[in-house]
């Protein structure tokens, strides 16, 4: 230990310039394991022979530095002097058999593998960048042809549905009067419905066409079919007892009205 | 490793190969946006270059591959085989049937033809669209057929080989008569089976038709 | 040849020849920028045809050209030479430099993958900035891998297609120096010594980080 810290107090003049470098350059670090890593580089051996020991002392050291010169130092550099103070009694001491925890050789190895691992990764990632790059060192097509999405929408139609269309515009004619009698009727249940409605305000004779709805007089089609319908219900109501009808002459107006039940 | 600093044109150094010329062209075509012109290339390869050369070996080595070097004004380029172009596109088939009025104008264009446009609005009773029509001809089932000798000199349509194969005809007059088709029941009034639902819209517009017929 | 599975497929048409399937793949590689997978060759060329087949022949086609058929990951696409890169300077893009924690990060991934947070920490000595990690996201290089089925579950990280076409690696076994680094054991994840209690800390924070990252 005596040897060790004279080795310190040793350091030459470079060393030392080197050091207060450090400590002024400290914000270029990432970090106490960076600042680990570049002081073991002044050990000049490989990372798996290094001493932690020594870098331990060199880390310590450093901080002292920065107190003296009053120096700001972020928390984690603290923390991790305060731990390396720790791992460089527990590397100094003999082991005490009754202290819990991993000795002072495992944490040792630990910091060294993770400076290694640290190292590793930086010469790792300064190949990766050395490495030809796209659009660099190689590249990719320049005029390039993205593929197209065409929708494209085909129509289908099977001869049975051409003959099923010419049959259908050949055939309306066949087909015309049917349909439209169904529009221009009026059915019995119709007018017997709509008559129902009507009957109970019939106290007096009324002609019958009075009973024709609304705007089915002008076209005679539908006149007619109206005239015959309601006629035809008038005539139900009859046979149900509901209303009377007479008809004075022959093509004289037939005239109906409610039959009062207290006639009987 | 460009030479490009290789004093004037007595160069001191040898030229690439031309096989190594063939692979700069070549390498540059391929990465460049734009076609480039044989001045561009001179520039842009070493000293000595004979890049013209190159392009001519180089489009010799592309004839018949899936890629060419092709010449676009002054300038080169790599393009796509015209032939591969269908590899760019990636189709998605839509079907659908063909719309009423569309059949029965195909219909009566393929009973009457050939028809004027008049005529099939007569027979239809109401007017065909352009758009139909159109269809009809995009779909390489009808075409004009010859000018009706008739005032105005009318376009008429008759159907095409394309719509002949499509329905499996021979030609246009082996199409079944009324007579077959009420034969084989095609003209009752009821839909065939399975064809219902389709057929209940369809009356929804006949009724629609017609009022428009008797509005007339 | 090709048509082993073609009897399996029963197609109706035979696939194209070999040759013809050569120039489909070429015509398809050149015009696209990105790599291409075989699934993708397979859907967008004709029924039967052996792209991966075809691939193997195209490459021994263009070995030693100015262009080159590469792999990248389980997709395809060709690039220029890397020997030709000094003709091309007109066409470099130039890239936003990258900071040394991204290019460290960067690096972790590649090796550790599928990596976490916390352990790109770990071997950091520091932590990562959310933005270091965006910005690799952004650049198409890193993604989100599966989470890990440990206490917190915390997300993962891999490198991506991208990243292996723009550093012209086959895929991630091929990293420089990967073997050399696995089997001195510096790409395991040794836990400090007697440090349990401290990544489980280290877990709950990876939890929240992970919300975080998915409520994006």
């Amino acid at each position: 230990m005596q040897g060790e810290e004279f080795q310190e107090d040793a350091m030459s003049v470079s060393e030392r310039v080197a050091a207060e470098a450090l400590i002024v350059d400290v914000g270029a670090f990432e970090g106490p394991l960076d600042l680990l890593l570049t002081l073991s580089r002044t050990q000049k051996v490989d990372l798996r022979q290094i001493s932690i020991l020594a870098l331990a002392q060199q880390y310590l050291a450093f901080v002292e530095q920065a107190k003296r010169l009053r120096l700001e130092l972020a928390a984690d550099y603290l923390v991790m002097a305060a731990w390396l103070a720790f791992l460089k009694s527990r590397l100094l001491l003999p082991p005490d058999p009754s202290e819990e925890g991993p000795s002072g050789e495992e944490l040792a190895a630990h910091l060294a593998f993770q400076l290694e691992r640290l190292e590793a990764m930086r010469n790792a990632a300064a190949q990766l960048m050395a490495r030809d790059q796209l659009g660099r060192d190689f590249f990719a097509r320049g005029i390039t042809e993205d593929v197209q999405r065409v929708r494209r929408v085909t129509y289908t139609a099977t001869l049975l549905d051409l003959m099923q269309g010419y049959a259908r515009i050949r055939t309306r004619d066949d087909f015309r009067p049917f349909v439209m009698d169904r529009q221009h009727v009026m059915t019995m249940e119709q007018a017997l419905e709509r008559m129902r409605g009507l009957i109970g305000f019939a106290g007096n004779w009324t002609d019958i066409v009075s009973y024709l709805p609304d705007g089915w007089d002008a076209d005679p089609q539908r006149r007619r079919s109206t005239t015959a319908a309601t006629f035809a219900a008038s005539l139900e109501l009859a046979k149900e007892g509901k209303i009377e009808i007479r008809q004075g002459d022959t093509f004289a107006p037939i005239e109906i009205r409610k039959r009062d039940p207290r006639d009987e | 490793m460009s030479k490009k600093d290789a004093p004037r044109n007595d160069s001191l150094f040898e030229a690439p190969p031309m096989g190594e010329q063939e692979r700069m062209v070549e390498a540059i075509l391929f990465a460049t946006a734009d076609p480039v012109t044989v001045t561009e290339l001179t520039g842009r390869m070493p000293h000595g270059c004979d890049p013209a050369e190159a392009i001519a070996h180089l489009r010799k080595r592309y004839d018949g591959r899936g890629v060419n070097v092709v010449r676009v004004g002054d300038a080169w380029a790599i393009r796509t085989a015209g032939d591969l172009g269908f590899l760019m596109q990636k189709e998605t088939v839509e079907t659908r049937k063909l719309s009423r009025a569309a059949i029965e104008t195909l219909a009566i264009v393929a009973y009457h033809q050939p028809v004027t446009r008049a005529e099939i609005e007569e027979i239809r009773g109401v007017s065909v669209s352009r758009g139909t029509i159109d269809q009809l001809i995009e779909l390489e089932w009808i075409r004009l057929g010859r000018r009706r000798m008739t005032p105005g000199r009318p376009v008429t349509f008759v159907v095409t080989q394309g719509f002949l194969d499509h329905f499996g005809l021979e030609n246009a007059r082996d199409l079944p008569g009324l007579k077959e088709l009420r034969s084989a029941g095609l003209l009752e009034n009821r839909p065939p089976p399975g064809t219902a639902a389709m057929t209940e819209a369809e009356d929804a517009d006949d009724d629609e038709d017609q009022t428009e017929l008797f509005e007339d």
